[in-house]
């Protein structure tokens, strides 16, 4: 299971407050050191900034830190952000053509369910802000 | 000599295929034979010049941020020009690339999309980068469209070079595309370091 | 980090761009590309409208000419559309001679192929004998199943289905105790291809007469 | 005692090595090989000899000239890979093809990756499936057994019991018709039927499986599930529609089922390092070989199952860990 | 069972990546690592399936009432990508936390073939919105499916003593054409 | 209506929404990364070795343009060159970090060091050594299983089989200390190269007292502290029975090199009469060979030919004379004064 | 069916040429050389100086913590020098060389042979003499045995459990003690009850040694709460962890000590050296020496003071054979090469096994074929085959999940690959490389 376990990302601390560091990620996927990173879309992910919401004392901006992702995280973060919204997409398509039978109207209803989806979300954005903590660990070297 | 080196790189050095790696969708989706290789590369070819010379023109008067968006619409245009010219002129063509013509789009966004980034080049600098770009591609093409050609069916650019039935039909097909594609990246990256 | 590539990168670099990003002049500029793009692709649409329209005329025009004896009517305007019992769309195009049937182009199809769809254009005898026939489409394997467009007019075994007819034949593969010889190793593609034939056959059969009464006219 | 080695402990060792078990490997195979020289003959011999000498003569070359490492020839896995592609083929093959196939076997399957131990797929099948893909017309006639024991490319050639049965039920001819016309178990049993030249003896085989299991070379978990899922997925069908459907007895002696559980599923390289691993991998090419034969397009589906199921081999490994001491929570 | 065919045929028998050859470029540039091909999957399903929601509405809507279905290369792909962008934008807006665990994969989206082919492709197959829904479901399950046998022998061959001239691309586009060719048994399943 | 008027709109209306979706994005995006990252990484020489100390060049570009202070940051690979193109870039002053190179400090080869047991276990130095202290007598030297080697990303070393000890190709070596980290042993270590490449340090790490360290190994260091005296800068310590030459304060007056009494003390590259950088040497090899005031004791059987990669191949260059900058081998590079007949 | 432990595990040839062989006394060698670090734990600091006088049983090294243990003279004579001596472990180090004159014994040990039943000290008593008289565990991890006795707090331990199981091939040093010292063995364990304050005791015997099963029943009937275990031969039934699972179906977790599942576990021979010093007042310093091999010519078990050279055992048991091409300190499977005869015996010496050229050297590596017996007979259910790839390529986060600290370096492995895989090499540095990572990240 060790790949659901966490995720793990390097970075470069960015910012430090008191409860809060900020982390930013270097070359995240298999990009960075790709050949081809100068022709292809995908690198131009520019730097993705993290907050860690976890202050230690020995932190300095600058410096390079291994951030590890909770466990279990990556699989929630998927059903969460995707698989959730595919199946309530699915289900309102479904129930909806199977009532009215209007192709269009069943599209655009099914599209519009991801309003209300996303704003619950967006409501629980403080307590997945828990969920989703990254902690720094050092990068050994 | 400058032009030159920018014409030739897209044929070995950063070659979209070989070296790149990028529009592997059609370099494998449409080679089963040479012909449609070339077809498919010429018309990239087309596209990315066009797309090229445009963008160059215009490239002072985009905002920056709307510059990709711009970019893919001017790509999209040329896209469907190729798409509807094919149509109707090279019928039998149209219809063996299928599907891939309107990808050709995507291909040519991430194909040109250096240029369009940087868009630090002239506009003669730029018809010829997509020249050599869009060559280099269509000489990948070919090259694999022949391969698999020639080991599937014993033909090339449908000439019968040995009878049908000693082809290996596993080289038309999709296992062979990807085999094949895979050996003579082997060996090109082999005579790239040679 | 944004996707797509919009991003504000090599731009500040590079201060190539004299426009500035606002909304006005992002969608102002945009608006003037698409239009330009539209208008452009207008006028291919129009220019080309008509020999790709004459492309699609002449590829039929040719099976049809192909697989039925000489006419002299235009059987793409006397097209009957129909449907088969098996739900899939027929076209017959009645070849007339001096107003007289000496035949029928039958657009056909099957869902059997080994790949998905085979569509045939099968030209009949008004009796239902095969005069010639073309494949249209087909997603089958190439050097398998793609035979089938010599296979069934070669004359050689029981192979060749011209001259026969499906409604005195038996014309399903030899395997099925037919009496047509499939396809080296293509079975599943024989048997969609004499499935599309028979289609055709049927149809044209059950519609006879429509037909003919349109010959009549 | 003038120089004392120093190693590391262990300082002795069980005395196994690669070499004996790729030979019994080879010994356990000799059975399935008489058979099928004594039902295909002539046909059988060639086939068997140009498969193993081309096998072992492509891995020399690759080896020696590109990519310069010592040879392994000696280690006997060329020499299996070579007995199992020609025990995969029906015994009429023309030589060329034969060689392509040993080429792709080795050089695509086995070579291109490292050579043993790293490729990722059964070698003798992706010789095989390559051929039946590029040759289906030579891949899929069938010798008959025991009529042409003298001939090689003129055999005469019928069909195999899965390939009676598979059209038959296609043409809509009921099952205990079909049942008519393929050869008695017995004769199964024995090897009396059209088939791959070392598919078709399963005596011959489980006489393989019992001399290797004693031997210790494999152990039981992938044979077993393989046969018994196979087993238990076709007792279900048939029990639901015995017209439709063969039964188990059947599925197990024909199209090469034994032969790929006893022999090629087993193949350490490409099975799953554990026991819940191999039952797991076995499940899965029993399914897949049932559905292949039951609903797909070809008769027999040994080879894709195993195929299909190597690739699931990294994900097994990633994910079944063996039971681990300390895990027991007292 | 039309969907049921629908599903077996895209995720098995014609699979996107392995025998339509679509998308190939993520398929060969995000399997290096299980992890992230799992992350790539989600976000190829739901983009694939809200693409083709949105780009079916515009064909029977805009496209096909007008008669200028020409524009479906162009429209489409615009569409995609501002989609892209949009779900970028909403997951960064409402749910930072998400968006940074999941927000890499969404740029490799926008170039990807599979999504403009599956629309482009549900228009030609002349499917009905269910069936395209379903259709686009099933197609990228069966991309992620590819993706991850693939990522799972990658792994595994990075442990391995690949030959030094057929390490990276060549040794990866051969198993690719192996598990194309292990999956041709699927044939004509459905 | 019009094809071409319903085009427009059409497509118009895309781009409106484009434009506006674009220009939210934008808003909300505003990710600023300094453009002087790119110019600096173009700059480094992108081999990614991890020789600065940042995992990657890219890494260190940001250091370089992020840090206030960068003169003790440095890129052993690109040198004073780039790491001066890079400040230039970033507007700061870097350090002067001198050149550096790895140099073998045994010379324990298979004649000066009589083997006592013969090893057979994983090919590794690091678990050789948590086994035994070596297969001769010394347990403080090379093990010669080539560990350091492994570790090189830029075919700097290879292993020497006639002394089965590594070398250093010093024309390869940037300094990376890739070698250093790996070697169990402290064998290799990073010093100075030294003006024309020349330097000297004592090729040994036996801390044994003189007698058992003799007994070991003909060329080791016995802590005898003639070298000590001699040495009229200070540069010379001796801990636990082995001199260490500082090369911070070691002037190359090579006094050391000759009152040795076990040839310890290596000197390389010392032409006597070398006018030019090492490069010359090659053309000269022989000459110079007569020319060094001490004649090298064994004929080249390392020197490193100056092709880049001479690998493997090397030991057999017995007859190629060229010594240049191969560093030392310890052999042919210890122009000792006096010392063992050719043995080989 | 006899009980064995549940995973894994190999059946080498036994060897066991020395099984039968009385103890024999070996005559005090001329000079000792007593290494300061013959345990587990932070190494002894001497307390005596060159040319000081010593006598047999006199503290010669203290205890410099908590896990350490004192050394012994095992002679009488003088200190000739404190200096680095090679030692087993192939690399130099302290050791206090001492030249022998006669064997005077310090009067407070009693010499004598009668045994000694009762037990007149407390259970704190008996750890701290334990502690003391420098024994540390025989069983081969030589773990000061008086921190084994110390049961932290919060844990509680319900079972003694020791192990004769000796599973080693050749070996029989533990075998004849039992056979020659069993009631001393019963009363050391009764000791150590006390100690441990339990009530009950295990003696887990392996069924090649059916005499001592059979010798060690017979004697335990009078000693309340001592039961004799017989098992299924199995390697490595003596590792603690699987013999605890073998002896009472508890499975010690993961990175934890026998305690946490209530069991201590102490080897027979280090039981016979607890009765010595509690009932006898005699330190550790002599301990059974098995010294055995294909050619050796009289393969025997020795009474060995500590210091003595592993030359004079080998003469003693007839001279190096011409052919011996590797001398190993301990059994075949976990023993240590030796890189010379010189070399000291310490209190962790269990045997002395000489090897043949042939079986001196191993077998050629070659690529893993991924057979999975590695797998099938590791005792701790893990993968060896993967852990020595991850070690190779240095994937130590890796490494780390998969538990490779778990390794208790059985061999096992190693021995069953038939690719002749170094697979325990390779693991070993991976654990020692992941220790460190772990240890450096708790800081
Ligand atoms: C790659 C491949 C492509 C195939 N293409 C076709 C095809 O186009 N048409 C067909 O009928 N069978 C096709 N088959 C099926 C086989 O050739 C097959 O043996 C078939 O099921 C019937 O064989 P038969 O004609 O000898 O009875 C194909 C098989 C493979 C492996
Ligand atoms: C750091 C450390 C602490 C230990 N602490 C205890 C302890 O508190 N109690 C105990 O019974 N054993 C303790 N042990 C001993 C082990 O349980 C074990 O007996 C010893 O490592 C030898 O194991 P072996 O003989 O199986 O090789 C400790 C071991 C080590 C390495
Ligand atoms: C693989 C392995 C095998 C062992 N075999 C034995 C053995 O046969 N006899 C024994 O007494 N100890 C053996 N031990 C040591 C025990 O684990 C344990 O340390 C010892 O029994 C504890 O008792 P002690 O501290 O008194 O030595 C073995 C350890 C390991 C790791
Ligand atoms: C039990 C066993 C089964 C084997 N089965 C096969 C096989 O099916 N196909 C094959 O090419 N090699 C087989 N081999 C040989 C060898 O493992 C194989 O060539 C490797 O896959 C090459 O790396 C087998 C070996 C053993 C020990
Ligand atoms: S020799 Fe050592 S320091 Fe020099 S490049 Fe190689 S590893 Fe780096
Ligand atoms: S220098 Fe160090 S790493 Fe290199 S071979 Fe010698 S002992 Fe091994
Ligand atoms: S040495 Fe370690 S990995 Fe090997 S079998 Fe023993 S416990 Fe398992
Ligand atoms: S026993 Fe050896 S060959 Fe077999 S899996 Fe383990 S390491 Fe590989
Ligand atoms: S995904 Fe890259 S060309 Fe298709």
């Amino acid at each position: 299971m060790s790949d659901f376990e966490y995720v793990e990302h390097q970075g470069i601390i960015e910012e430090i407050s008191p409860n809060r560091v900020r982390v930013r990620i270097i070359s995240v996927s298999a990009c960075a050191a790709c050949h081809a990173k100068d022709a292809c879309n995908a690198s131009d992910m520019e730097d993705k900034l993290i907050d860690v919401y976890e202050s230690q004392p020995d932190l300095s901006i600058g410096q390079r830190v291994l951030l590890l992702g909770k466990k279990n995280l990556a699989p929630l973060a998927v059903t969460l952000a995707y698989i959730f919204p595919i199946v309530l997409i699915l289900a309102t398509l479904f129930i909806t053509i199977k009532i009215t039978g209007n192709e269009p109207l069943a599209a655009a209803l099914s599209l519009g369910v991801l309003v209300p989806y996303f704003t619950v979300i967006h409501y629980l954005k403080d307590k997945l802000q828990k969920t989703f903590t990254f902690t720094i660990k050092h990068q050994i070297n | 000599m400058n032009q030159w080196k920018n014409f030739s790189k897209g044929f070995f050095k950063e070659n979209a295929v070989f070296t790149l790696l990028l529009g592997m969708c059609p370099t494998l989706g449409v080679t089963s034979s040479a012909i449609n290789g070339l077809g498919m590369g010429l018309a990239t070819t087309f596209v990315l010049v066009m797309a090229n010379l445009v963008i160059s023109l215009i490239k002072d008067v985009i905002p920056e941020k709307v510059r990709i968006p711009a970019f893919i619409v001017v790509i999209a245009t040329f896209v469907t020009i190729v798409e509807m010219l094919m149509q109707a002129y090279v019928p039998a063509l149209y219809d063996s690339l299928g599907l891939f013509i309107p990808l050709i789009v995507v291909n040519c966004i991430v194909l040109g999309r250096a240029e369009a980034f940087a868009s630090k080049n002239s506009v003669g600098a730029s018809i010829v980068d997509g020249l050599g770009m869009g060559l280099g591609f269509a000489m990948a093409l070919t090259l694999l469209g022949s391969v698999r050609e020639l080991l599937g069916s014993g033909k090339l650019f449908d000439i019968s070079i040995y009878p049908e039935d000693y082809g290996m039909l596993v080289f038309v097909l999709a296992p062979g595309a990807f085999i094949a594609l895979g050996y003579m990246i082997a060996i090109i990256d082999k005579m790239k370091k040679a | 980090m944004n996707g797509c590539g919009f991003t504000t990168k090599n731009i500040t670099i590079n201060n190539m761009a004299t426009i500035d990003s606002s909304l006005k002049n992002m969608l102002l500029t945009l608006l003037i590309i698409t239009a330009i793009s539209g208008t452009s692709l207008g006028f291919v649409y129009k220019m080309t409208k008509e020999p790709i329209a004459a492309a699609k005329a002449k590829k039929q025009q040719k099976a049809i000419k192909l697989v039925v004896a000489e006419f002299t009517n235009n059987p793409a305007e006397d097209v009957v559309e129909l449907t088969s019992k098996e739900g899939f769309p027929i076209k017959i195009f009645p070849a007339r001679k001096d107003n007289q049937l000496v035949g029928v182009a039958v657009e056909t199809m099957t869902n059997k192929g080994f790949g998905g769809d085979v569509r045939l254009m099968v030209g009949f005898k008004p009796d239902g004998t095969i005069i010639n026939y073309q494949v249209l489409e087909h997603k089958e394997t190439p050097g398998l199943g793609t035979k089938m467009g010599l296979w069934f007019k070669t004359d050689k075994g029981n192979q060749s289905v011209l001259g026969k007819n499906p409604g005195t034949s038996k014309l399903t593969v030899s395997k099925d105790g037919g009496d047509v010889d499939a396809i080296t190793a293509a079975t599943i593609s024989s048997r969609a291809f004499l499935d599309a034939v028979r289609i055709g056959y049927e149809t044209f059969m059950d519609n006879k007469n429509k037909i003919e009464k349109g010959a009549a006219q | 005692m003038s120089t004392l080695t120093i190693s590391p402990s262990p300082h002795v060792h069980s005395g196994d090595s690669v070499k004996k078990n790729m030979y019994g490997v080879i010994i356990a195979l000799i059975p399935a090989l008489a058979v099928s020289l004594w039902v295909f003959g002539l046909g059988a011999l060639i086939v068997t000899v140009t498969a193993i000498a081309a096998s072992v003569l492509f891995e020399y070359l690759i080896e020696k000239y590109l990519l310069k490492v010592p040879s392994t020839i000696t280690d006997g896995s060329a020499v299996i890979t070579g007995l199992l592609l020609a025990f995969n083929m029906p015994s009429n093959l023309p030589v060329w093809i034969i060689i392509i196939g040993a080429l792709v076997a080795i050089g695509v399957g086995k070579m291109s990756f490292g050579g043993l131990g790293n490729n990722p797929f059964n070698p003798a099948l992706v010789g095989r499936v390559f051929l039946l893909i590029s040759f289906p017309v030579q891949m899929t006639s069938w010798p008959l057994p025991m009529q042409n024991t003298t001939a090689y490319l003129d055999a005469t050639t019928g069909a195999t019991p899965l390939g009676i049965v598979k059209e038959g039920l296609a043409n809509g001819t009921s099952l205990s018709e079909l049942m008519n016309q393929v050869p008695s178990f017995v004769d199964m049993l024995v090897g009396k039927m059209g088939g791959s030249s070392g598919e078709v003896a399963a005596i011959a085989l489980l006489i393989g499986l019992a001399y290797m299991l004693i031997r210790k070379i494999i152990t039981w978990h992938i044979p077993v599930s393989v046969l018994g899922t196979m087993a238990i997925f076709a007792g279900i069908l048939s029990y639901s529609n015995p017209e439709a459907f063969a039964g188990p007895a059947f599925h197990l002696l024909t199209g090469g089922a034994l032969l790929g559980a006893i022999f090629m599923a087993t193949d350490y390289v490409t099975s799953p390092m554990t026991n819940k691993g191999m039952i797991i991998f076995g499940v899965g090419i029993g399914v897949i070989t049932i559905l292949i034969r039951v609903f797909g397009a070809y008769p027999e589906g040994m080879s894709f199952a195993i195929l299909i199921m190597n690739a699931f081999v990294p994900l097994i490994d990633r994910y079944v860990k063996p039971k681990r001491f300390g895990e027991k929570v007292k | 069972m039309e969907y049921a065919l629908i599903i077996i045929s895209a995720i098995f028998v014609n699979n996107v990546v392995l025998s339509q050859f679509l998308g190939i470029c993520p398929f060969l540039g995000v399997s290096k690592k299980l992890s992230t091909g799992i992350g790539m999957t989600g976000a190829v399903t739901f983009v694939m399936i809200i693409a083709t929601l949105v780009t079916w509405m515009v064909q029977k809507l805009v496209l096909e009432p007008f008669n200028v279905q020409f524009l479906q290369t162009i429209t489409f792909i615009l569409i995609i990508a501002a989609l892209v962008q949009l779900v970028e934008i909403v997951l960064k807006k409402v749910s930072p936390p998400l968006y940074q665990a999941l927000g890499v994969f969404l740029p490799l989206i926008t170039t990807n073939c599979a999504i403009l082919g599956v629309a482009i492709m549900t228009i030609q197959k002349d499917f009905n919105l269910m069936e395209s829904v379903v259709f686009a479901t099933a197609t990228a399950i069966g991309f992620g499916l590819a993706l991850v046998l693939f990522a799972g022998i990658r792994e595994q061959l990075d442990l391995a003593d690949v030959p030094k001239g057929m390490k990276g691309t060549p040794i990866a586009l051969i198993v690719a054409g192996l598990l194309a060719l292990a999956f041709m048994g699927f044939a004509n399943l459905a | 209506m019009n094809v071409v008027l319903i085009t427009i709109i059409t497509l118009s209306a895309l781009g409106a929404l484009a434009a506006i979706i674009l220009y939210f994005v934008a808003q909300k995006f505003k990710v600023f990364e300094d453009p002087r990252i790119d110019q600096v990484e173009e700059v480094l020489p992108a081999a990614n070795c991890g020789g600065c100390g940042f995992p990657g060049c890219r890494a260190f570009a940001e250091a370089l343009v992020k840090s206030d202070d960068i003169t003790n940051l440095n890129c052993p690979v690109g040198g004073a060159d780039t790491m001066q193109a890079a400040a230039k870039i970033v507007g700061k002053e870097v350090g002067t970090a001198a050149p550096m190179v790895a140099v073998v400090r045994c010379n324990g080869s298979c004649e000066n060091r009589p083997r006592t047991n013969s090893y057979d276990g994983a090919e590794n130095c690091t678990i050789a050594a948590t086994l035994y202290g070596g297969e001769t007598g010394c347990t403080y030297g090379c093990l010669g299983l080539g560990e350091c080697v492994d570790a090189c990303n830029f075919d700097a070393m290879y292993m020497n089989e006639k002394t089965g000890l590594p070398v250093v190709i010093e024309d390869n070596c940037v300094a990376c200390g890739a070698c250093v980290e790996a070697c169990p042993k402290d064998i290799m270590q990073l010093r100075n190269i030294g003006p024309k490449s020349r330097r000297i340090f004592v090729s040994c790490v036996n801390e044994d007292k003189g007698g058992p360290a003799k007994k070991a190994c003909s060329v080791a260091c016995i802590g005898c502290g003639k070298c000590e005296k001699v040495c009229a800068f200070d540069a010379i310590v001796i801990k636990n029975n082995l001199a260490y030459i500082d090369y911070e304060k070691c002037k190359l007056c090579r006094k050391c090199v000759t009152v040795c009494p076990t040839n310890a003390i290596h000197e390389i590259n010392f032409p006597v009469r070398k006018p030019k950088p090492p490069v010359e040497k090659k053309l000269v090899g022989k000459v110079e060979e007569g020319t060094v005031k001490t004649p090298t004791p064994k004929p080249a059987t390392e020197l490193k030919a100056e092709s880049p990669k001479p690998a493997a191949k090397v030991e057999k260059a017995e007859t190629s004379v060229k010594k240049d900058r191969v560093v030392e081998k310890k052999d042919d590079s210890t122009p000792e004064k006096k010392d063992k007949p050719e043995s080989k | 069916m006899l009980k064995t432990f549940s995973l894994g595990g190999i059946h080498p040839e036994e060897n066991k040429f020395s099984a039968g062989k009385k103890i024999e006394v070996l005559p005090i060698p001329t000079q000792v050389s007593v290494p300061i670090a013959q345990h587990i734990g932070a190494p002894s600091t001497p307390v005596v100086e060159r040319g000081d006088s010593v006598k047999v049983g006199q503290i010669i090294a203290k205890s410099s913590g908590f896990v350490s243990a004192n050394i012994h003279s095992p002679v009488s004579g003088k200190v000739f020098k404190i200096d680095k001596v090679l030692d087993a472990s192939g690399y130099k180090q302290m050791s206090i060389i001492i030249k022998v004159d006669g064997d005077e014994w310090e009067e407070s040990i009693d010499r004598s042979t009668s045994l000694n039943r009762e037990i007149t000290l407390s259970a704190e008593e008996i750890v701290k003499k334990t502690g003391e008289a420098g024994i540390v565990g025989l069983g081969g991890a030589t773990f000061p045995s008086h921190v084994k006795l110390s049961v932290p707090p919060g844990k509680t331990c319900d079972i003694l459990i020791l192990n004769g199981v000796e599973c080693e091939p050749y070996l029989t040093s533990d075998h004849q003690l039992m056979m020659e010292k069993g009631e001393e063995i019963l009363v050391g364990t009764q000791i150590l009850m006390k100690a441990l304050k339990v009530d009950k005791a295990i003696i887990g015997i392996e069924n090649n040694k059916k005499d001592a099963i059979e010798h060690m029943t017979k004697l335990a009937e009078q000693y309340k709460g001592i039961t004799i275990q017989a098992l299924k031969v199995q390697y490595p039934q003596g590792g603690e962890k699987q013999l605890i699972d073998a002896c009472i179906g508890r499975e010690v977790p993961s990175g934890k000590l026998p305690i946490e599942v209530g069991a201590v576990v102490q080897n027979v021979g280090t039981t016979f050296a607890v009765y010595e010093a509690i009932q006898k007042n005699k330190p550790l310093f002599e301990r059974v020496v098995t010294v055995t091999g294909k050619s050796v010519k009289n393969p025997g078990n020795f009474m060995t003071r500590v210091g003595t050279p592993v030359k004079d055992l080998i003469e003693a048991a007839g001279g190096i054979p011409e052919n011996t091409g590797k001398v190993i300190g301990g059994g075949p499977m976990m023993g240590k090469a030796l890189a010379s005869a010189d070399v000291p015996v310490t209190k962790g010496s269990s045997g002395i096994l000489l090897m043949p050229d042939e079986l001196s050297t191993r077998g050629k590596t070659e690529s893993c074929i991924r057979c999975s017996k590695c797998v099938s007979v590791c005792p701790m259910g893990l993968l060896p085959y993967l852990l020595m790839t991850l070690s190779q390529k240095a994937i130590w986060e890796r490494s780390e999940e998969e538990r490779v600290m778990d390794c208790i370096e059985c061999g096992s492995c190693s021995y069953t690959c038939p690719s002749n895989r170094p697979l325990l090499d390779y693991i070993r540095l991976s654990k020692g490389t992941v220790g460190q990572i772990m240890r450096s990240r708790n800081k």
